[in-house]
């Protein structure tokens, strides 16, 4: 058993903790903006890690850009989306509608 | 051998009609000329195949339309009788049509339909098989029903209802009893009767029945009648050609077929269908003439009559026996050329004075002397007074009657006479006898070409009523013709 | 003898009941559409998890079932903009009636 | 080179091309009639059931194109339909006068030659799945040239078809799952009666029953096609149902004769005796002339599945078989002619009802006897095509003792009388109205081109049954067969 | 894979579709579709079949979701509350009755059949011949070319049925613009959809040209394409050309165009969409790059719908 062994499983559980910190900060937290940033915060570090995991599991240093690159669209993505909800969040609690 | 002649007797119409339906009204005077044209030729046409009949050289005209089913046109002595009449009829018609409409609107379309009906009826009568017979008897619904709803007015739009639900009915009830027969015997073929030893007394009775039935509407047998005087509210040229001749002859022409050359008249004996037919047909003379009586319009009494003069064609050809086939096949002609020669004077008086109803035809005779006249003649032949052909063919049926022991036969005849006077001999005393009700100008009905060409045409089938009763015996009478018939192809 | 592999065809087998459970049930012509989506996908798991050997997936399905998908979205986008069109058509019809019923033009 | 494919390879370049030229291109139509004129006739002479697979790869990979009796006559027939329709719709999409150009009639062109090709492909090919593309392919036209008509009626016909198309694929995939191809040919030699076949084989004739509209599976065609304008009711009546119901006879008598068992065939009888009875009674029953058309629609196709039973018994098989195709063309060329004069006689009076109808005869005769025409072929009644079908049907029936489906045939010919003869006779009726004349000499051709073609057909029974007897012999021919492992 | 993980993939499959069909909440039910998309991506990952599950993914749950929320939108503009009437009770368990009878039959006709990998030998017979090694492909426009030719076209003729139900006074403007920016969606979305179109351009580049060899393919490139189209258009990148601008309609058309020149290039030669034997690869990437073209084009405008009038709110 490797350091390798033991490190990707532990990488992983480190991972999933993340991950369910963000739910379950997403099923406690009351209004749009807190939800927002505990989701996109958290999800993404869980990500980073589980990513990595996979970089060391596979080894080659090809797939472990190839994975950096998917986290990185991930960020990219999250950050995007999670502006714009929370404008439209902010516009529509001025304008009292839920839409 | 495989000659074009009795193709070119039947397609020949088609020309006149589509020209007729192309032509704007305007052009109606070449209309008109084309129409009685045709009709000559084919006439011509007709006797060139009467020669060659003589010669005894029958020329036929078969196709293959479907796998095991000929297409076969072959113009033997019956249909020649059948022809002969129905396009000699037909030249009448067209000029008795021509001066009853005058220029009245959609004529195109008349004409068009008229000549349809004339090449349908001659495709009945020359056609060879089952399966064509069935054809061209369909083809004369679909052209008949257009003219029966001329008008386009509700009531001829209610009739050519009726005129359809009973026409179709009979034709789908005659298709099942062709196919029926065809699965049990292969073609069908006029000349080649099938032998039908092999099949079950059931079954053929039931095809009998459904054949019968089916052609039994347009024969106006009752209680399939219903629509022959509710189809009075077609102009007269239709009610005269069609309802007198064309399709009611269709009908029994189609039910000769079946006895004489499907079953031939041995199998129908010994299946013991000859006497109920007689009898139905019997029933139909007494209600029909019964009905007459009580008309108050001449259209609907003649219509009446129609009725009960065809199933004379049907009695005779029913009582097996050599007088009687003769007499249902010469009535077959005389009661066409009589009933013509009545619903053209009906016709021509309705027109010209808007004569009606019974009660209007006192003093018509003084107004419409020779119409009057035509009429009388046909009225005579009608109750069968000599010298006229309604006696010789009412003569011959009795004799047959009396030939097959169907005494009964007599009383029917006696009977139906007597009702034909009843209901004839009134018109001809207010129209002679009686002083016209309101003043009558004298139409002069001669002068003029319209005039002529109305009168004329009902006066020239009075005369031939008057020679075909006189001249009975002589060669060229239908009555002999019948004879000719009768010993080459059904006595043997 | 049910095997493994016959886990995903039966969850397609069962995805093809629950999904025309839903378009009989459910009458909005969208949901109904959500609904045929999910039997496809349902037959489509039994054309594919059908044609998987030992040790390797039959590429031929898989290619049937490429062309199935691509169908289906093409039929769903039409029928959504269908859906779309009728709703529109319907309040069209809708305000006009209300014109009509208060009298004035609104 | 071989017609088979070029039947749908040109209307799809004409798709493209009408996509790409829009209105303006739809003078197309006028180069493509002779072409595809010219590739019927070349089908019909191709001796029977030729067949060549395309591209390069044998069975079970590749895919079979196959000419038999049966395809031959519907693609012709549905040549001349198209053609004869796309010549009506010349006028009636027509752009407005300033040139402008409508979303319809922009669309109808790429939909009519997706429609075209579609149903060519369904006719021509044997491969289940390749059939399942051209299902697909008739049905999306279909459904979008209804929706130019009533849009709740296409939605509704839209998820109907579509659930019918998913019961088809559910089965497609059980038969590639236990039989390892989709080709028909390679099914008939090597189905057995177990469970996955059974099962399949009812989901897809449950789906394909809904394609061809048969009784109770029926509901969404009269209002779809009723609402349509006059070329699309045309072309779904005429050649869209056909396309279902040519699958399900491949289906039923060339890939699975041996394990269908004679009672499931005698259902289907009896489901085509159902739709012959209740189309006609609701046809009789309906007040607007192009919903009596449509449901006249349902009753004709209950006579194709009614001949069923009839075609797999030894005697007079045969003539069922060749009776069944007639019927389908017949009905195909006189259900256009209608729905066409139908449109005419409508757009004159611009109503719905039957009573609108009343004293055209006067004023658009020609159209009338189109409509005449085509009812005489619809009723059966000599000297049509319809006539020959009815007649064989008739035949086939009596020789094999079924009275029932005698009777049916019949009293389905008197009813057809009654719901046709009842618009034909209004048209005599005398009429007040004024009724606006749009003399267009082609779209007055047209149906009556079609209701022609319906009753001379009748002449030239012996060459459709010779035609139609060119059943397929049953399996691949050697050639197109790879080695199966 | 595990049995742990394919059994609770499948009851997860099984569920999120059974919620996506059951809430009333039209919203939630989509997103649950979305969600049911995604794992049966991974379902189909399991079954070792990748192309199936970029499919999947991609169109399935990608192009199908969208196209289920921008018609929601669409019908909430217009009043329409997606609630789905209230089924009668008899109904509904008649319903549950037929569907578990017709599930059960299904099951058990699938349960009869030995799941096997019958084409995979032949068909990787054949595959040098062609010059790829990527099994679906070689199917997909080879082997059943006539398929995909078909299939290509239906596409092209829903886009056309799209636009056929554009109003009267609509035709040929514009469908509705997706963009943000006028809902004051602010320069965010603008600067992602600007820097992701051409990333999206680059991926669909590569998974035609891996298509070959590796799983991809037209179809998944075509979608990727038609996913950058939208973000772009949501960002205001780009804007919905008129129907009738005759270089949208020529990028339309390239797909299926030169798919059925080639195929019929292919007569010359023999048969019908036939591959000179050299040149079997050239022609498979030449159909696949403009038939990606076609289907990001034509997938990109079935999700704006169809033209509208200029005074069209939503």
């Amino acid at each position: 058993m490797t350091l390798a062994d033991y490190l990707f499983p532990a990488l992983l559980y480190i991972g999933v903790f993340f991950y369910a910190a963000g739910s379950l900060g997403l099923l406690r937290f009351q209004d749009a903006e807190l939800r927002l940033h505990a989701l996109t915060k958290a999800d993404n570090v869980g990500l980073g890690f589980v990513a990595l995991a996979a970089a060391l599991h596979w080894g080659s240093v090809a797939v472990a850009f190839k994975i950096a690159a998917v986290w990185l669209f991930a960020l990219m993505a999250a950050g995007a989306t999670a502006q714009l909800m929370a404008r439209r969040a902010k516009t529509a609690a001025e304008r009292g509608t839920d839409r | 051998m495989n000659s074009l002649l009795p193709l070119l007797l039947v397609s020949l119409t088609i020309v006149p009609a589509l020209i007729s339906f192309a032509l704007p009204d305007r052009l109606a005077v070449w209309r008109d000329a084309i129409n009685i044209g045709f009709a000559l030729s084919k006439l011509a046409l007709v006797g060139a195949l009467l020669l060659a009949a003589r010669e005894g050289t029958i020329t036929e005209w078969r196709y293959e339309f479907l796998p095991g089913h000929e297409f076969i046109l072959r113009p033997d002595s019956l249909s020649l009788l059948f022809v002969t009449l129905s396009a000699f009829l037909w030249l009448i018609t067209t000029v008795y049509a021509i001066a009853y409409f005058k220029r009245g609107p959609h004529l195109g379309r008349f004409f068009g339909f008229f000549n349809l009906c004339v090449l349908s009826a001659t495709g009945v009568a020359i056609s060879g098989t089952a399966i064509t017979f069935f054809l061209f008897y369909e083809l004369l619904t679909l052209a008949t029903w257009p003219l029966v709803v001329h008008k386009g007015d509700e009531k001829s739009l209610r009739a050519g209802r009726i005129y359809l639900i009973y026409t179709l009915a009979g034709s789908a009830a005659f298709l099942a009893g062709i196919v029926w027969l065809k699965s049990l015997v292969g073609t069908i073929e006029f000349t080649a009767p099938p032998d039908l030893t092999g099949i079950p007394r059931l079954e053929l009775t039931l095809i009998f029945i459904l054949c019968i039935g089916g052609l039994g509407v347009k024969a106006a047998l009752i209680p399939f009648h219903v629509w022959l005087p509710e189809a009075m509210a077609a102009p007269a040229p239709v009610s005269a050609l069609l309802h007198a001749v064309a399709v009611v002859k269709a009908g029994a022409f189609g039910i000769l077929r079946m006895i004489y050359d499907v079953y031939g008249i041995d199998t129908v004996s010994e299946l013991g269908l000859g006497t109920p037919l007689a009898l139905w047909a019997g029933a139909t003379i007494l209600y029909g003439s019964f009905r007459a009586v009580m008309q108050t319009d001449i259209k609907k009494r003649l219509a009446y009559s129609t009725v009960s003069q065809v199933s004379y064609i049907i009695l005779g050809a029913s009582l097996i026996g050599p007088f009687a086939i003769i007499g249902g096949l010469v009535h077959l002609v005389h009661q066409g050329i009589m009933k013509i020669t009545l619903f053209m004077c009906a016709g021509a008086l309705d027109n010209r004075m808007g004569i009606k109803l019974v009660a209007d035809l006192d003093g018509a005779g003084r107004a419409m002397p020779v119409t009057m006249a035509a009429f009388s003649i046909g009225a005579l032949g009608m109750i069968g007074i000599p010298p006229t052909a309604g006696f010789i063919s009412k003569w011959y049926l009795g004799m047959g009657g009396l030939q097959s022991e169907a005494s009964w036969v007599i009383a029917v005849l006696a009977g139906s006479s007597l009702l034909n006077a009843l209901y004839f001999l009134p018109l001809l005393y207010r129209a002679w006898l009686l002083p016209p009700s309101k003043e009558l100008a004298p139409v002069r009905e001669l002068d003029g070409a319209w005039n002529r060409m109305l009168v004329l045409p009902a006066a020239v089938t009075a005369l031939i009523t008057l020679a075909a009763g006189a001249f009975a015996t002589f060669p060229f009478s239908p009555l002999r013709w019948a004879e000719l018939i009768a010993e080459s192809g059904y006595l043997k | 003898m049910p095997t493994l592999m016959h886990l995903y065809p039966l969850t397609g087998a069962a995805l093809v009941g629950l999904g025309l459970y839903g378009i009989v049930t459910l009458r909005h012509p969208l949901r109904q559409l959500l609904a045929v989506n999910v039997v496809g996908a349902g037959i489509f798991l039994i054309l594919g998890g059908l044609g998987r050997g030992t040790a390797s997936t039959d590429p031929f399905p898989q290619a049937l079932v490429i062309t199935g998908i691509v169908v289906a979205v093409a039929l769903t986008a039409f029928g959504a903009a269908l859906v779309v069109r009728v709703a529109e058509e319907e309040r069209a019809r809708d305000d006009t009636a209300a014109v009509e019923a208060t009298g004035d033009s609104a | 080179m071989s017609p088979l494919d070029l039947l749908v390879a040109v209307p799809l370049a004409l798709m493209i091309a009408a996509v790409l030229l829009g209105s303006r291109g739809r003078l197309l139509l006028l180069a493509a009639i002779p072409v595809m004129a010219g590739l019927t006739v070349w089908l019909l002479l191709l001796p029977e059931g030729t067949a060549h697979i395309v591209g390069d790869w044998n069975l079970p990979l590749g895919i079979l194109l196959r000419a038999d009796g049966v395809a031959q006559l519907l693609v012709a027939a549905t040549s001349a339909c198209a053609s004869i329709i796309g010549l009506y719709a010349l006028r009636e999409f027509a752009p407005g006068p300033s040139g402008s150009e409508t979303a319809h009639g922009y669309a109808f062109w790429p939909l009519f030659y997706l429609l075209w090709g579609g149903a060519n492909a369904g006719f021509l090919t044997t491969d289940l799945f390749n059939l399942y593309v051209a299902l697909e392919m008739v049905s999306l036209a279909a459904v979008a040239m209804a929706a130019m008509g009533s849009l709740r009626a296409a939605l509704q016909y839209f998820v109907v078809a579509l659930v019918g198309s998913l019961a088809y694929l559910l089965g497609v995939a059980l038969l590639f799952a236990n039989y390892a191809t989709v080709d028909i040919t390679l099914l008939a030699g090597t189905a057995r009666p177990d469970l996955a076949t059974k099962v399949a084989l009812a989901v897809m004739t449950a789906g394909l029953l809904i394609k061809a509209a048969v009784f109770p599976l029926h509901g969404w065609l009269p209002p779809a096609h009723a609402a349509a304008p006059a070329p699309a009711s045309a072309l779904l009546s005429a050649i869209v149902v056909k396309v279902g119901f040519v699958i399900l006879l491949r289906l039923w008598f060339e890939a699975f004769p041996a394990i269908v068992a004679p009672a499931a065939l005698d259902v289907l009888g009896w489901l085509g005796a159902l739709a012959v009875l209740y189309g006609s009674i609701q046809a009789i029953r309906q007040e607007t002339l192009k919903a009596l058309v449509a449901y006249s629609t349902v009753a004709q196709i209950g006579y194709l599945l009614l001949a069923f039973p009839l075609v797999v018994t030894a005697a007079g098989s045969d003539r069922a078989w060749a009776g069944m195709t007639i019927h389908a063309i017949a009905h195909m060329l006189a259900k256009a002619a209608m729905f066409l004069a139908a449109g005419l006689m409508l757009k004159a009076v611009n109503g719905h009802r039957l009573e609108d109808l009343s004293g055209l005869v006067r004023v658009m005769p020609l159209t009338v006897a189109a409509f005449g025409l085509a009812a005489i072929s619809l009723m059966g009644l000599p000297p049509s095509a319809g006539f020959i079908a009815k007649f064989l049907l008739l035949e086939a029936a009596l020789e094999q003792g079924a009275v029932f489906q005698a009777a049916i045939l019949l009293v389905g010919g008197l009813m057809a009388a009654v719901y046709l003869f009842n618009p034909l006779s209004r048209t005599f009726a005398g009429r007040d109205t004024p009724v606006t004349e749009a003399k267009d000499t082609l779209q007055t051709a047209a149906p009556l081109a079609l209701g022609l073609l319906a009753v001379s057909l009748g002449f030239a029974g012996q060459a459709m049954v010779d035609i139609s007897a060119g059943v397929s012999q049953a399996g691949p021919p050697a050639a197109a067969v790879g080695e199966v492992p | 894979m595990t049995l742990a993980f394919d059994l609770i993939l499948c009851l997860m499959i099984v569920g999120t579709a059974a919620a996506a069909l059951l809430t009333h909440n039209a919203l939630a039910a989509i997103v649950f579709f979305i969600v049911f998309g995604n794992l049966l991506g991974l379902a189909w990952l399991a079954m070792n079949a990748v192309n199936v599950a970029m499919a999947e993914i991609a169109i399935g749950a990608g192009i199908t979701g969208v196209l289920l929320i921008l018609t929601r939108q669409r019908l909430m503009a217009l009043g329409d509350d997606l609630v789905s009437a209230e089924t009668p009770g008899w109904l509904r368990a008649g319903a549950v009755l037929a569907c578990t009878g017709l599930t059960a039959l299904v099951g058990s006709a699938v349960l009869s059949v030995a799941p096997a990998d019958d084409l995979g030998g032949p068909i990787a017979a054949l595959l040098p011949e062609l010059g790829i090694e990527n099994p679906v492909t070689g199917v997909l426009l080879a082997f059943r070319a006539y398929d995909t030719l078909l299939e290509t076209f239906v596409l092209l003729g829903a886009l056309v049925a799209v636009w056929s139900l554009a109003p009267g006074n609509a035709w040929p403007r514009p469908p509705a613009s997706l963009n943000l920016a006028e809902s004051g969606g602010g320069s965010v979305a603008q600067a992602f959809g600007r820097l992701l179109l051409p990333l999206a351009l680059v991926m669909a580049a590569y998974l035609v040209w891996a298509g070959s060899d590796f799983p991809g393919g037209a179809f998944q490139a075509g979608t990727v394409l038609a996913g950058g189209l939208i973000i772009a258009a949501i960002g205001g990148a780009v804007a919905w050309p008129r129907a009738d601008n005759s270089i949208l309609r020529a990028v339309l058309v390239l797909g299926p165009g030169v798919f059925l020149i080639i195929g019929l290039a292919g007569i010359a030669l023999g048969r019908f969409l036939f591959y000179p034997p050299g040149f079997a690869k050239a022609m498979i990437v030449a159909i696949e790059y403009s038939l990606a073209l076609s289907i990001g084009a034509t997938l990109a405008l079935l999700l704006a719908g169809r033209s509208v009038a200029p005074d069209h709110r939503s």
